[in-house]
């Protein structure tokens, strides 16, 4: 572990103080509007602060994570309704209010664990999460409507004691709130962890190929906000001493996404404005033109998703953008401040490999079946330490199957793979990473709008966790890495967004990522593809120091059998899911079963 | 025809406000109803009716020499609307007293708000009873009510033993069945079955099929008003149950727009247009000349609403002052007589009505088979 | 028992009727379509249009698939296309739409319940038990409704350049196949197919701006169980479909109510491709 | 470069300066070539070398980002694929080739605009694949590796293309099949005046259908010249070799 996170940096503690000075002056307007708002506006305005904190949740799970819930909204309800059921109930008092508060906050964590576990498991679709979010608010209303005179049913629950505080002490309370919980949320989306949620959300299989616990970091996203929408729907029911089943219901769920929507996905301060704006709004006109205002709100919110994807705010902040970009030109554009530096890990980084004993990697009777086809069958392959393996064959001879059966555990149908002495059973592929498997891929499935900075951060998820609050100053890398990205020129860009690099960048940066997780068995498919004669000659040369200076052990998928032949210790051929031969360059060079193979003259197998 | 609706709205208030200028000082009445959402039916016939009242009085002198004005608020059927209509009538418009028909989410969601603001309240919906505040009173019906005399007439005049209950799950369904239930087994019935669906379930064939197989004398069914009393009587007709059938939310409107399928529902209400008082009589043809064709049909809902302003008018008047106190003391004190016949909320913030047991004919027309004077509300807030 | 039998016979028709016009376009257009119940609703108003005017009531579901036929070309055209690359957004821009219509209607015919004639009402003897006649049609509706969307899909022209751009959209493309039409006449014919359905079901219910709404959900989670295949989706209506009437009969119809929500959650848990796959 | 760029008029397919690739990183980079009717011209490399991308890019699957592609003429470059294929062109590409799930008989109509155009047609694959019209109603993924070969030419020829883009036809069959395929090939160009664009890995067929040849290598055409030639061979295997 480098221990990167006592390092305190000024960037760090100025991006503390400006989100500290920004919160204490909202706090102060806070305090402030009660008296300029008359009694009207500060009633409407409270709820619509609630509804903002409610929204925030939404854009963190929705917004920047990527996950479609469509049942935030039940969070809100189980936090009103402990209050309500409480307080109508049991009892009220100092006391009875905080174990009212935790019972909102304990039972809306553990629903959304609940869920989180039954709908964020490695391979779950996110339209399945979407399902299970779906679900949950039309189960906790019909729960609320059957629970009789405890749950008040259809009528609610109202009248029951609570703090009949005035409004102004209302209006401080709820914006004291939506301050807070935005200005952690603020720190939060741009620290370290952020980055993840982003990353998760633009590639989520990726992410977990980094070994970043993709389905952990989500259900634990959830919980906490399924914990603050409970505090908002807490405060909510105690300050109007109201609630309904509507409070839980999936329409308020839609209504919340269209709040995110409207404002700006991933924005934190357009899903605030948003809500208020909107609800705030409605108060004023569904009075006068209840179904017009519905038909406005509805258009609109179809026009933005259609055509403003990034919501209202994407009007201002695209204007910012113009004008910040104006007279600069191409990439440049796209820089991002960044303080990030490099620096070499600390502690055992990749020479660890060196001193391990038993074999890297050991493949055997390895069988991959989809339905009745045969892709990959009765492979046995064991990689020393210092070697570099190519894999070659045709196309669909079976190549990049046999990386995904490495580097997944529930892809293949039988045989094992031993990783450094540790079978890899059914492990998710998170869990290999951690053995010691990298893998690159052969399309170049960067995060397109992290950057280069970002993107090394998050593969050292795994070996240097990340802060919640703050973005780390450094980044720790492994030798080799740091030299992919010095030749590479990367290191002088680590502020761009990936999406503006080049092909060959993209696939340096695809190395040393994949590096920085530190592994000891690298699995890498055409990582020259797509590169010039040059590029190749460098990915080369670095490949031949892992390999020797570092004793990695690399699996290579290549189609350009010159540099296959210029690297490779061994080299295995495939051919229709079964192995050809397993040998020497020389042996496979010279043998003319593979010649025949390559230049289409071999003979069918019965397909 | 909706959108001529939601003009004139906008007329209206217009009106209203460029009204309040050149007045001094009316007195206002704040109506929260469910423009839209659930309620949104019934609200423009309790709109219309307010505004006959307001228009009479106004043309009558007023109330202590002060015109009356209306303001009414949109509170979407349900709490978070009524929050909003409810905070913005007592705190933004400062009105003088709330009278209105609303869903009960609704009634409870403003309650506090009244109370916090102490303000009179006159709820002129049918309701399920048991609902109490000092400064709410209550001219329609509860279960107590309307229930009886549908469970009387089926015991004594159609001979029923056994009944099937039908209801929505929601508070007001599960509270009138259940005073259905215990008053049919206090009478010497039986139930058989008590089956709620869901506010939005439209299928309600387990629940028709359990009927069937049971085979009750009668069926009383207490749905949601709307799309889901609709539903269970078509599929009810659908499935061929014939029995005597007792249905507690169907009002005159949409028993006439159903045509066939309603035909022979047995219903209980405090008002049929069919009622053949003088003051019916003057009220529906004051009606027809304020709003021609548009008028909404006047009900249930809609004619407690015009005779609750009424009420505010006598109490203002034997109070001498709009203070909410003196009012709130005064409203069980007075009297009006309406279309209903003679309205006191002198029992427990409640009030003692006329029923009227109606049968709906093949062409839609409710034929008055029975009527039960001054039906007493029963205890429904001990402690006011 | 005969009862029980049709319930579970006739609600699994009625469902299926409800979902074939989601899953056809879930299954070309590999799309979502929350706006189902808004079609669901736009047909119920069709058939309030069509009595109204004085029509035979059978004329009310070809109708309202014209209605929904042409309203899908141009939602697809106006909303979906440019969403193709973006199917979580094209979810709730089809919700939006939903809102959308449920208001258009709300404008033109108020808030209140409509009423349409039905075809046929009262009941038929069958299994010696006295059975709703409409419900018993609906059967014979989802009978042919199955076999026509198979021999749709098998049999014609169409049917083949559709399952190809489901296959393989790319292949299709490269053998001339305009695979934009293919997914504008899909959705047209999903629209079609959910309008239909909506006049089918009037006659048991009520035509109101949000008749279709409670559907929506169901549909959706039948769909996602039956692996978006004809064979599966009639399997999947009759599994949570009678479960829902089983629930219902005896446990409670309140749970009833939540027992295809539930079960399908489950078994997408257990079965993530529904049940037509793996 | 002239003498391949000659009689462009009446050129079937000519391609000038195409580059196309995929995000920024180009495959195909500054390629020019045309064919003539009942042409055969083989684009010879080995793998990853952009070969198949340049096919797509004929075809309008991927984005040529300078240059052009001229049917008869007619400028298509970036044209919408199923425009351009019912320009008469037929595309057999080499992976996901056919539809597995469909059967055979389904697939050919796929190869036709019409199903009346498929009986009419029903000769031409009888003619050159009598195998294939004895499976009409076995589904194409259980044909075996060389039933699918034939099935994907089966489904180019019922279309009548004057241009066929044919991506590794031969790869993994036998060598009778190769023959085969380079006779329905020869046979095709001659009765009907098709011409084809082959690209090719294995060399021997290549030359033993095609009239000239290309070479690309890593996006770029390196060498090209005559089929016939006697130096072609010796000059092939050494730009092919392993």
């Amino acid at each position: 572990m480098v221990d990167i996170a006592s390092e305190r940096a000024g960037r760090s503690l100025s991006s503390y103080w400006a989100t500290a000075i920004v919160a204490a002056l909202a706090l102060a307007v806070v305090v402030a509007a009660p008296h300029f708002l008359g009694i009207y506006l500060t009633n409407v305005m409270i709820r619509a602060l609630f509804l903002g904190v409610l929204a925030l949740t939404v854009d963190l799970v929705w917004g920047y994570t990527g996950i479609l819930t469509f049942g935030q909204s039940a969070f809100y309800g189980i936090g009103a309704y402990a209050c309500a059921l409480v307080f109508t109930h049991w009892g009220f008092g100092p006391g009875w209010f905080a174990a009212a508060l935790v019972i909102a906050i304990v039972s809306a964590a553990l629903v959304a664990w609940l869920v989180g576990l039954l709908s964020f498991y490695h391979g779950a679709s996110p339209l399945y999460s979407s399902i299970m979010t779906l679900a949950l608010p039309i189960v906790l209303v019909q729960i609320i409507f059957a629970g009789g005179t405890f749950t008040g049913s259809s009528s609610g629950l109202s009248g029951f004691p609570t703090y009949y505080w005035s409004l102004a002490t209302w209006f401080v309370i709820a914006g004291a709130l939506l301050v807070v919980v935005a200005a952690f949320a603020w720190l939060f989306v741009r620290g370290d962890f952020g980055r993840i949620l982003i990353a998760i959300r633009e590639n989520e299989d990726r992410c977990a190929y980094l070994g970043i616990p993709v389905s952990r970091i989500k259900t634990g996203l959830f919980v906490v906000c399924g914990a603050i929408g409970a505090v908002a729907g807490f405060g909510y029911a105690a300050f109007t001493d109201v609630v309904a089943p509507e409070l839980a219901g999936f329409l308020l769920g839609t209504e919340s996404l269209i709040w995110v929507a409207l404002g700006g996905r991933a924005t934190l301060i357009g899903p605030i404005l948003g809500a208020i704006g909107i609800d705030v709004t409605s108060s004023y006109l569904s009075g006068s033109l209840p179904f017009l205002w519905k038909f406005i709100v509805g258009v609109a919110f179809v026009v933005v998703i259609i055509l403003l994807p990034n919501g209202i705010a994407s009007l201002v902040t695209g204007a910012w953008r113009r004008y910040k970009r104006h007279g600069k030109d191409g990439a440049a554009a796209h820089m991002h401040r960044e303080t990030v530096t490099l620096v070499p890990a600390k502690g055992r980084g990749l020479e660890e490999n060196l001193a391990a004993d038993t074999s890297p990697i050991r493949i055997e009777a390895l069988t991959c079946r989809y339905g009745s086809l045969t892709v990959l069958d009765g492979i046995e392959v064991e990689g020393r330490r210092g070697e570099l393996l190519s894999i070659v064959g045709p196309n669909g001879a079976g190549k990049t199957t046999l990386m995904r059966c490495i580097s997944n555990g529930s892809e293949r149908s039988g045989g094992e793979v031993t990783i450094g002495g540790e079978t890899i059973g059914r492990k998710s592929p998170q869990k290999i990473v951690a053995l010691g498997v990298g893998r690159s891929f052969q399309n170049t499935s960067l995060f397109d709008s992290l950057t280069v900075g970002d993107c090394l951060r998050l593969a050292r998820y795994r070996i240097d966790g990340a802060r919640y609050f703050e973005r780390s100053d450094k980044v720790a890398l492994p030798e080799p890495a740091l030299d992919i990205l010095k030749a590479t020129g990367l290191d002088r860009q680590l502020g761009l967004e990936t999406r503006y690099l080049s092909h060959g960048m993209k696939r340096g940066l695809e190395l040393a990522m994949v590096l920085a997780t530190e592994p000891r068995v690298l699995l890498l498919d055409e990582p020259t593809a797509g590169l010039t004669k040059a590029e190749r000659t460098a990915i080369g040369s670095v490949l031949t120091r892992l390999v020797e200076d570092y004793g990695l052990c690399v699996f290579l998928i290549e189609h350009d059998l010159d540099f296959v032949r210029e690297i490779s210790s061994r080299i295995v051929v495939l051919h229709q899911g079964k192995m050809l031969l397993d040998g020497s360059v020389e042996e496979v060079v010279s043998s003319d079963l593979v010649k025949a193979v390559y230049s289409g003259q071999e003979t069918e197998a019965p397909a | 025809m909706k959108l001529t609706h939601l003009a004139g709205s906008v007329l209206l208030l217009a009106a209203m406000t460029s009204g309040a200028a050149a007045q001094e000082d009316p007195i206002k009445i704040g109506i929260p109803v469910g423009l839209s959402g659930a309620n949104s039916v019934v609200a423009p016939s309790v709109v219309q009716s307010s505004e006959l009242a307001a228009e009479e009085i106004n043309a009558n002198g007023g109330i202590l020499g002060r015109k009356v004005k209306l303001v009414v608020a949109d509170d979407g059927s349900g709490a978070q609307g009524a929050q909003s209509a409810f905070n913005s009538l007592v705190f933004q418009d400062d009105v003088d007293v709330l009278i209105s028909m609303e869903t009960s989410a609704a009634r409870n969601a403003g309650l506090p708000i009244v109370n916090r603001a102490g303000k009179p309240y006159i709820y002129t919906s049918f309701y399920e009873g048991h609902s109490c505040s000092p400064w709410m009173y209550v001219d329609a019906w509860v279960p107590e009510q309307q229930v009886t005399p549908i469970v009387d007439h089926f015991m004594k005049e159609e001979g029923a033993k056994s009944f099937y209950l039908i209801g929505s799950d929601y508070a007001f369904g599960r509270g009138m069945l259940e005073f259905t239930r215990q008053y049919i087994e206090k009478s010497g019935g039986k139930v058989l079955g008590e089956e709620y669906l869901p506010m939005d379930g439209s299928d309600w064939t387990a629940i028709i099929s359990d009927l069937k197989s049971k085979n009750p004398d009668a069926l009383i069914t207490s749905t949601a008003g709307g799309a889901p009393n609709v539903t269970l009587t078509k599929q009810l007709r659908n499935a061929g149950v014939t029995i005597p059938y007792g249905n507690l939310a169907v009002d005159e409107g949409t028993a006439k727009s159903m045509g066939s399928d309603a035909s022979g529902i047995f219903i209980s209400q405090s008002y049929l247009t069919g009622i053949s008082s003088k003051e019916n009589k003057k009220f529906l043809a004051a009606m027809e000349k304020k709003f021609g064709s548009g008028l909404k049909t006047p009900n249930d809902l809609s004619v407690p609403q015009y005779e609750a302003i009424y009420l505010y008018k006598a109490a203002v008047e034997k109070a001498g002052s709009t203070d909410p106190q003196a009012v709130v003391d005064a409203l069980p004190e007075v009297s009006f007589k309406g279309p209903r016949g003679v309205i006191k909320m002198d029992k427990q913030h409640h009030t003692p009505l006329t029923m009227y047991l109606g049968q709906v004919k093949d062409d839609g027309s409710v034929k008055v088979i029975n009527t039960f004077k001054d039906v007493d509300p029963g205890d429904q807030c001990p402690n006011l | 028992m005969a009862t029980l039998l049709l319930d579970i016979v006739t609600t699994s028709s009625m469902l299926f009727i409800i979902a074939a016009g989601l899953m056809i376009i879930l299954g070309v257009m590999k799309l979502i379509n929350f706006a189902h119940g808004a079609f669901l609703t736009v047909g119920g108003y069709s058939a309030h249009v069509v009595t109204n005017a004085g029509f035979n009531a059978w004329l009310t579901i070809p109708a309202a698939a014209v209605v929904g036929f042409l309203l899908g070309i141009v939602v697809e055209r106006v909303i979906l296309r440019p969403l193709y690359d973006r199917p979580l957004d094209a979810i709730l821009a089809t919700w939006g739409l939903g809102i959308v219509i449920a208001q258009i209607i709300t404008f033109i015919f108020g808030r209140g319940v409509q009423f349409a004639e039905s075809p046929i009402s009262g009941t038929t003897d069958l299994l010696s038990v006295g059975y709703s006649s409409w419900r018993l049609v609906l059967v014979v509706v989802a009978l042919a409704l199955g076999a026509a969307l198979t021999a749709l899909l098998y049999y014609t022209r169409f049917g083949l350049n559709a399952r190809a751009v489901i296959m393989n959209e790319n292949l299709a493309r490269g053998l001339g196949i305009d695979s934009v039409r293919v997914r504008a006449v899909t959705f047209g014919l999903g629209a079609a197919l959910a309008c239909a359905a909506g006049a089918l079901i009037t006659p048991l219910l009520s035509i109101d701006p949000n008749m279709g709404l409670p559907w929506l959900v169901n549909s959706f989670m039948l769909v996602l169980v039956s692996g978006v295949a004809i064979p599966g989706l009639a399997l999947a209506s009759l599994l949570l479909g009678g479960a829902q009437v089983l629930v219902s009969t005896f446990v409670s119809p309140i749970i009833g109510g939540i027992t295809i929500v539930v079960l399908a959650a489950v078994i997408l848990r257990i079965r993530p491709g529904g049940l037509s796959r793996g | 470069m002239s003498a391949l760029l000659n009689g462009s008029s009446h050129s079937v397919l000519e391609v000038a300066g195409l580059t196309s690739g995929y995000d920024a990183a180009p495959v195909v980079r500054d390629v020019s070539f045309s064919i003539d009717p009942g042409e055969i011209l083989v684009i010879l490399g080995k793998n990853g070398m952009g070969k198949s991308t340049l096919l797509k890019t004929i075809m309008g699957f991927v984005r040529a980002s300078s240059g052009t592609v001229a049917l008869d003429g007619a400028d298509i470059t970036n044209g919408p694929p199923h425009l351009i294929a019912r320009r008469a062109v037929a595309y057999t590409p080499q992976e996901y080739a056919i539809f597995q799930d469909l059967t055979v008989a389904e697939n050919l109509r796929l190869g036709v605009e019409s199903d009346d155009l498929l009986e009419d047609r029903m000769g031409d694959v009888e003619a050159a694949f009598p195998r294939i019209v004895e499976r009409l109603r076995q589904r194409a993924g259980t044909l075996s590796g060389g039933e699918q070969k034939m099935l994907l030419l089966s489904r180019g020829l019922i279309a009548r293309p004057k241009i066929m883009l044919i991506d590794e036809i031969s790869e993994g069959l036998q060598p009778t099949m190769v023959a085969k395929m380079a006779e329905v090939l020869k046979a095709t160009k001659q009765k009907n005046g098709v011409a084809v664009l082959l690209v090719e890995q294995n060399l021997p067929f290549a030359l033993s259908v095609a009239d000239r040849y290309a070479i690309l290598k890593i996006g770029e055409i390196v060498a090209r010249g005559d089929a016939a030639h006697a130096d072609t061979a010796a000059t092939l295997e050494e730009h092919l070799r392993i």
